[in-house]
């Protein structure tokens, strides 16, 4: 007789009342600052991601403004050489590392769980480890930056320019840094999202049934999880090249340059595309939401998101066609650089038929959807251009490049998380954001963005190297730049009015019902702003659409206890019930292992005696961090001996 | 009116392998930390292959102590395998004395590791051989003293604090990732000390 | 001044310009077809007429979408090599070696030859016979520097610790302006050189001017120009060929005044320029590696004076 | 709290200094060299003159300094500080005066047996960043602005590894 | 071998197996032969012939191939059976049938350039 049948009971209303109230209860966070410091609910943890990560977005888009107000005439005097080289190279350390990858890491905090149907994520203490990282690191880049010690190598810093010799002062040391604290916050964003996917699915929601965007965030964290560890080798061995000695990369005694470039861009390209599957799997979303029809094509879909991640792993040395390698060796990487549209076609052909075949309807979030095709196709375009090499040598480093990174970066991973934002507005806030100042916002920020970069295509022909503080006047690269300019400000002005409308709405906006855009997904199944405990009753998954194909009497999931932290571990391939688990209560310990971890980082640029003794510490912090308290034993099998009944249960291959 | 009601109620609190929350934590650490190890190595033949000779102009580290810190750590593996029987058995006594044992194994091969750092006859600045050998061993290092921290704390766990079914699940995941030190350890081992003399 | 793409004087960059061509057109031609298939299904779908197609049918459609995808791929992937190749077969073996190391935000020219004394050290400048193809070997003394100059060749690394050899053929006479594009500090943004394409007998004529020590300064101006040359910090770095000044980590400035532009093509080379270049170089290219020398302003123009007779 | 924040204030001007790279120094001999020459004077003897070296902890001119020893040749008699031709300058022992101006007036004014003199030959800038430079080839600059090792063969540790040699006014070899 | 705790049997790890043989199985093949024709580059220029560089590649192009024939069959059993494993099964044979197009794409280059430029 298996330990989970299917029974006939009375479900009484007060029951569920009951339960419900008992839930919030025993989910509830504890108030004042050590509540907000040991915090682990995980809306709380992705919200702050994705806030924290937004604020860099804005500062980074303050140093874009500076970058092109120094190029906007030619020998212009804003910003002498020293100070622009630290804010470009801050601009793009900003942007790739304390936006890009953590908003998505946010979502997928925040929105992994209630999309999967489960009460939490996994591992939440060490999510709230990694989400204080990534605040650890922002700060320290910044506060750096303010003390003149802000990076000025470029977001890669290639040695040797920002090797021992050619880098005075602390400023490599920074960069270097800065990718420890935010490589470990995106490899721990990555095993969370990974465990929780795997075994927090509610039952009935096989592989198959999983939303695209589980789908997406899923193999992007496989792609964070083999991506970082080579950047960090590459900082680390840098940061021990300038301050122990080491000759990794130093020529004369063995070592080599192109290494770094290897190793770096061994991740930096995965990293780009890591920047941009999940917001594949946001058009996904927002395309089935607004067509009013489930995908078509899911199988396709998902099979071009596993062959982008695969494939996303051979591409890297066509960032190093001009370093002088062999012809044969690189023309693997042209034809693997050109194959790899062939995925992204396939999913902009299957958008295109679920809007064919759908109702469509125009909102905001749809708008910015469509705005994705127009930028990200051009984008594309000009990513088969570079793929092949003779073509790639005249227009490499130059702004031609600059322009195709915006348009992808921007045109394929900015805009849908500017649609997901306003989509999921009502979830996060439970207030509905303006419809009229969204329409706005996109109109600036697309007319903003093509005047800002298409220009930049005809700089990089006409000869214009990138990361130049200033150039001649008399080369013809005059008003391309001024229109750069004049579209730079058109874009803080779309920046400027998304805010407007999140704080206009957070007020004013009208509140948001359960399913306000008559969506398919979980989370849309529970209330605006969600419960601590997300979802109560929980009913069993029937089908790929839950809001929209599942039958109303799918069995309610009863038996989690609800006095306590408890979550229904499911089996990977089908999601069949497999054990109860008792999920971490809330602990202050992460936030202290983070600021001693954060002073031993940043002690370690100035001694490396700073690793040996800075790591006492946290590991200190961390045995306290899993020491078990009284909460935190499982009442159900301590003692030992009271669990012994179920261990034939518990140790079964499954 | 009667709903149908799926009962999870009679599932057990607790599930060893691959069912286990943990387990697969465990499975992302490793991941990560085999990749570091596997472009590490990937820049040791690298930068062995750009010269013709190598070591150049030194000595290889002598296979007395590696080798030695090879046996222990292969052979530490057995109170590793017996600790994860007895606690999937939630047998804690046993648990507990083969936990321990590994600790005492660890310990034994970290003083090797100390010696091991004297016979390789290359300090990490004298040149990019020294840095990727010092680097290579180095992580490797730093990876068996968090091991050994880490299993110190659990076997503590297990001597003072209160033992529920899922500190024998921690004892068990512990064992496999310590499987990863030691399977990690050995393509370590052949680059270091056998690569220079063979190839 | 010609420094684009797409006005290639040079047969390299003419069949990588033909090769932009058609990559330009094909896939301009695919994002029409796939924006004008977006805007058509956006119409339908506001409409909701086609909420019953059949998922097969999609399916199929996207199927074949698919493949033209690949062919289209294919074709682009296999004229890049055709490419590719008729580029490697310029790549003949003797030719003239031009030597050129790249050094922190300026360029040292040095034209090979068998005999030592004639060989030919210049900076910033190359002089190329029209219609004969150049072997340029690159080389970089600090950091990693990029020799491009677009409408003569695509462009190389000089990596420290590698060397890399770039061929052009500059197929009309004309003056191209190429720059440093691989970011290597304070003034890459200043870090230009010039490639002069002349007949044949002009560039042996240059050359052999070239090869030539300084002149002797004739006007006392000139000459006190000499002395204090030789005297003040100049000697610390530059070599003027035939006088006491032989410093190597600056560029050569023995035939100074044939060149066109001084500080790697920022400036073109006029009195009034040399003279406030002397007097405060870091308020032209800041951060660069010339100092601010303390001199008296007869002093400077008696030094522009003898630099504007270095023929 | 007042101490603490006096100490943060402190590392943060530190770190101002070591990362501060101004081009547009003025060049001009307003640093008077102060040798003394001769030990007699009248009444007490005067206290020598402090005279910072204004470069010693900024990072950019220590680099300078580094590139510039290799540049003007001065490897060609001290070879990478352990000494040739001319005396070892990495180790304690100094012969014409360690303070600042002392090494300045040394290279500006050139030595008996063999140290030639750069005066006008070599800008004050830049003569102070070789002061700094010398300074830290015995380990007498902070440590987190010393230059660190160059992408050249390892002759020596680099400077931002080397213990500090309090200077010990030998006189001699 | 089914546990106790749930009623649906677990999975048939033979047909796992092919299945994730092509869904990952795959694109490691592609990486390596591209990682093995990136490296013989250098020995191809050398031994002044590409077929170091076609051999190696064609060989794991005609592997893939097998793999791709495997996991087909293996889809054609998976398409019928429990959920999800339709969608492995598809999955399978698309990254296998993509791996053999950029594989082929990669073979392309090799066979036109001559070993040094």
């Amino acid at each position: 007789m298996s330990l989970t049948p299917v029974v006939q009971l009375e479900v009484t209303e007060d029951h569920i009342a009951s339960e419900s109230r008992a839930l919030s209860h025993s989910w509830a966070q504890p108030r004042g600052v050590m509540g907000f410091l040991s915090e682990v609910d995980h809306k709380r943890i992705g919200l702050r991601f994705i806030i924290t990560a937004l604020v860099f977005f804005a500062l980074g888009g303050v140093l874009a403004a500076l970058m092109r107000i120094q190029l906007a005439v030619p020998e212009n005097q804003f910003l002498g050489p020293d100070l622009y080289n630290q804010v470009f190279t801050m601009h793009g350390t900003t942007m790739m590392f304390l936006f890009a990858v953590p908003v998505f890491e946010g979502l997928a905090i925040y929105f992994i769980p209630l999309m999967v149907g489960a009460r939490t994520i996994a591992l939440p203490r060490l999510a709230a480890f990694g989400y204080w990282m990534f605040l650890a690191g922002g700060v320290f880049l910044y506060v750096s930056f303010f003390l003149n010690i802000g990076p000025d190598n470029g977001w890669f810093s290639y040695v040797p320019l920002a090797g021992p010799e050619f880098a005075p002062g602390k400023r490599s040391d920074t960069w270097a840094q800065l990718i420890t604290f935010t490589e470990v916050a995106s490899l721990v964003g990555a095993i969370v999202t990974i465990v929780t996917i795997f075994k927090y699915r509610r039952p009935g929601m096989t592989l198959d049934r999983m939303p695209m965007f589980a789908w997406a965030e899923l193999v992007t964290s496989f792609m964070i999880i083999f991506a970082m560890p080579a950047v960090m080798l590459a900082s680390t061995s840098l940061i021990l090249d300038r301050l122990v000695g080491t000759h990794f990369f130093n020529q004369a005694q063995g070592g080599d340059p192109i290494l770094y470039q290897h190793l770096f861009w061994f991740f930096g390209h995965p990293e780009v595309y890591l920047i941009f599957l999940p917001a594949q799997g946001l058009m996904s979303t927002l395309i089935q939401t607004f067509s009013s029809r489930p995908i078509v094509g899911y199988v396709a879909l998902v099979t071009a998101l596993v062959a982008t991640a695969f494939m996303g792993f051979g591409l890297w040395v066509h960032h190093m066609f001009a370093a002088g390698l062999p012809e044969i060796g690189t023309s693997f990487f042209t034809a693997a650089s050109m194959m790899i549209a062939i995925p992204s076609g396939v999913q902009i052909f299957c958008w295109i038929a679920t809007i064919w075949s759908g109702k469509v309807r125009l909102e905001v979030p749809m708008l910015f959807a469509l705005g994705y095709f127009v930028i990200f196709i051009l984008g594309g375009m000009t990513g088969i251009m570079v793929a092949s090499v003779p073509l790639d040598l005249q227009v490499h480093d130059t702004y031609f490049v600059v322009a195709h990174l915006h348009y992808v970066l921007i045109g394929g991973a900015v805009f849908p998380l500017f649609g997901a934002l306003h989509y999921w507005f009502p979830k996060f806030t439970g207030r509905m954001p303006s419809h009229r100042l969204g329409l706005i916002s996109f109109w600036l920020l697309f007319i903003g963005f093509n005047l800002t970069f298409f220009p930049m295509h005809q700089l990089g022909l006409n000869g214009m190297p990138r990361r130049v503080y200033t150039y001649l006047p008399g080369l013809g690269w005059e008003t391309l730049n001024l229109a750069a300019a004049a579209g730079a400000a058109l874009m803080a002005l779309g920046a400027l009015s998304i805010v407007i409308n999140a704080i206009v709405s957070l007020r004013r906006g009208e509140m948001a019902s359960r399913n306000p855009w008559n969506a398919a997904t979980l989370e849309w199944s529970t209330s605006s702003p969600p419960p601590p405990h997300n979802f109560y009753p929980e009913r069993v998954i029937g089908s790929r659409d839950p809001l929209w194909d599942d039958p109303p009497d799918q069995p309610i999931i009863e038996g989690i206890r609800s006095d306590r932290r408890e979550v229904l571990v499911t089996r990977l391939l089908d999601a069949e019930p497999d054990h109860r688990y008792h999920s971490p209560e809330p602990n202050v310990w992460p936030f202290i292992t983070a600021v001693f971890t954060t002073i031993m980082l940043i002690g370690s640029m100035y001694t490396p005696w700073a690793v040996v003794w800075g790591s006492i510490p946290p590991f200190i912090t961390l045995i306290a961090w899993f020491w078990p308290r009284r909460t935190d034993i499982n009442d159900e099998s301590y003692p030992v001996e009271k669990a012994r009944p179920q261990l034939n249960e518990a140790t079964g291959p499954a | 009116m009667t709903t149908r009601v799926l009962d999870v109620s009679r599932l057990p609190s607790f599930a060893f392998g691959h069912r286990s929350i943990l387990w697969w934590a465990t499975m992302g650490m490793i991941l990560i930390e085999g990749t570091a190890f596997g472009l590490l190595a990937v820049s040791y033949i690298y930068l062995k292959w750009r010269v013709p000779e190598w070591p150049p102009g030194f000595a290889p580290p002598d296979l007395v102590w590696g080798t030695v810190t090879t046996i222990i750590i292969l052979a530490s593996a057995l109170p590793n395998e017996l600790a994860r029987r007895a606690a999937e058995r939630l047998d804690v006594p046993r648990a507990r004395l083969w936990i321990w044992v590994s600790v005492i194994f660890a310990i034994a091969f970290c003083v090797t590791r100390a010696l091991e750092f004297t016979t390789l006859n290359v300090w990490w600045d004298s040149n990019a051989y020294g840095s990727i050998v010092w680097f290579l061993l180095g992580t490797h290092t730093a990876h068996v003293v968090t091991d050994i921290l880490d299993t110190g704390v659990l076997s503590t766990m297990l001597l003072i604090a209160p033992i529920d079914a899922n500190r024998m699940v921690d004892v068990a995941e512990n064992a496999s990732y310590y499987y990863f030190v030691i399977a990690s350890w050995l393509p370590i081992y052949v680059l270091l000390y056998l690569a220079p003399r063979l190839v | 001044m010609l420094q684009s793409v797409l006005e290639s004087a040079g047969i390299q960059a003419a069949r990588v310009e033909s090769e932009w061509w058609f990559i330009f057109r094909v896939t301009t031609v695919v994002t029409v077809i796939v924006l004008a298939g977006l805007a058509v299904a956006v119409r339908r779908g506001l409409r909701g007429r086609d909420t019953g197609a059949s998922e097969q049918r999609m399916l199929r459609y996207i199927g074949i979408a698919g493949a033209i995808t690949v062919v289209i791929l294919f074709a682009i992937l296999v004229r890049s090599i055709f490419t590719s190749r008729a580029l490697a077969s310029e790549r003949v073996s003797d030719v003239m070696q031009i030597e050129v190391m790249a050094y922190q935000w300026w360029w040292s020219v040095e034209y090979q030859h068998p005999e030592p004394e004639q060989r030919v050290r210049t900076a910033n400048e190359l002089h190329i016979p029209v219609g004969k193809t150049v072997a340029i070997k690159l080389l970089a003394s600090d950091v990693i520097h990029s020799f491009w100059v677009p409408s003569l060749a695509g462009k190389l690394d000089a990596i420290p610790g590698h060397e890399a050899v770039l061929w052009l053929r500059a197929d009309r006479a004309g003056v191209y302006r190429g720059q440093c594009a691989e970011y290597c500090g304070f003034q890459h943004a200043h870090m230009a050189f010039v490639v002069i394409a002349e007949p044949p007998d002009d560039f042996e004529r240059w050359i052999q001017a070239q090869r030539k020590t300084a002149n002797q300064p004739q006007s006392p101006i000139e000459q006190r120009g000499l002395q204090l040359v030789q005297q003040r910090a100049c000697v610390m770095c530059h070599t003027i060929r035939g006088t006491a000044a032989g410093g190597r980590i600056a560029p050569d400035l023995t035939h100074f005044a044939t060149r066109s532009t001084i500080a790697a093509g920022t400036l073109p080379r006029t009195p009034e320029h040399v003279n406030a270049w002397i007097s405060d170089p870091q308020a032209i290219k800041p951060g660069n590696r010339m100092p601010t020398i303390a001199l008296a302003p007869e002093d400077r123009a008696a030094i522009v004076a003898y630099l504007e007779q270095l023929r | 709290m007042k101490r603490r924040l006096a100490i943060a204030l402190l590392v943060l001007t530190a770190a101002c200094e070591r990362e501060r790279r101004d081009f547009k120094l003025p060049n001009g001999d307003h640093l008077t060299a102060a040798t003394q020459v001769s030990q007699l004077q009248p009444g007490a003897p005067s206290p020598p003159p402090v005279v910072e070296s204004p470069f010693q902890d900024n990072a950019y001119a220590l680099s300078e300094g580094k590139r510039l020893y290799s540049a003007f040749n001065c490897v060609g008699c001290h070879a990478q500080g352990g000494g040739a031709i001319g005396p070892a300058l990495m180790d304690h022992r100094w012969i014409y005066g360690s303070r600042p101006d002392q090494i300045f007036s040394t290279i500006v004014q050139g030595r008996p047996n063999g140290m030639p003199s750069f005066a006008g030959k070599i800008p004050d800038q830049q003569v102070w960043q070789l002061v700094a430079y010398v300074q830290s080839m015995s380990g007498n600059v902070p440590k987190d602005a010393a230059p660190a090792r160059n992408d050249d063969m390892q002759a020596s540790k680099p400077e931002l590894r080397r213990e500090p040699k309090p200077p010990v006014q030998t006189g001699h070899r | 071998m089914s546990s106790s705790t749930s009623p649906h049997a677990s999975f048939d790890p033979w047909l796992l197996a092919i299945l994730f043989l092509g869904i990952i199985g795959a694109p490691l093949l592609w990486l390596i032969a591209e990682q093995t024709g990136y490296t013989l580059a250098y020995q191809a220029c050398d031994a002044r012939s590409t077929s170091w560089v076609i051999v190696p590649t064609v060989g794991v192009l005609a592997i893939v191939g097998l793999v791709t024939f495997v996991v087909f069959r293996g889809h054609r059993t998976a398409s019928t059976g429990r959920l999800p494993l339709p969608l492995l099964g598809w999955l399978g044979v698309g990254m296998a049938v993509l791996m053999i197009v950029v594989m082929a794409a990669s073979a392309i280059a090799p066979m036109m350039l001559s070993p040094c430029d």
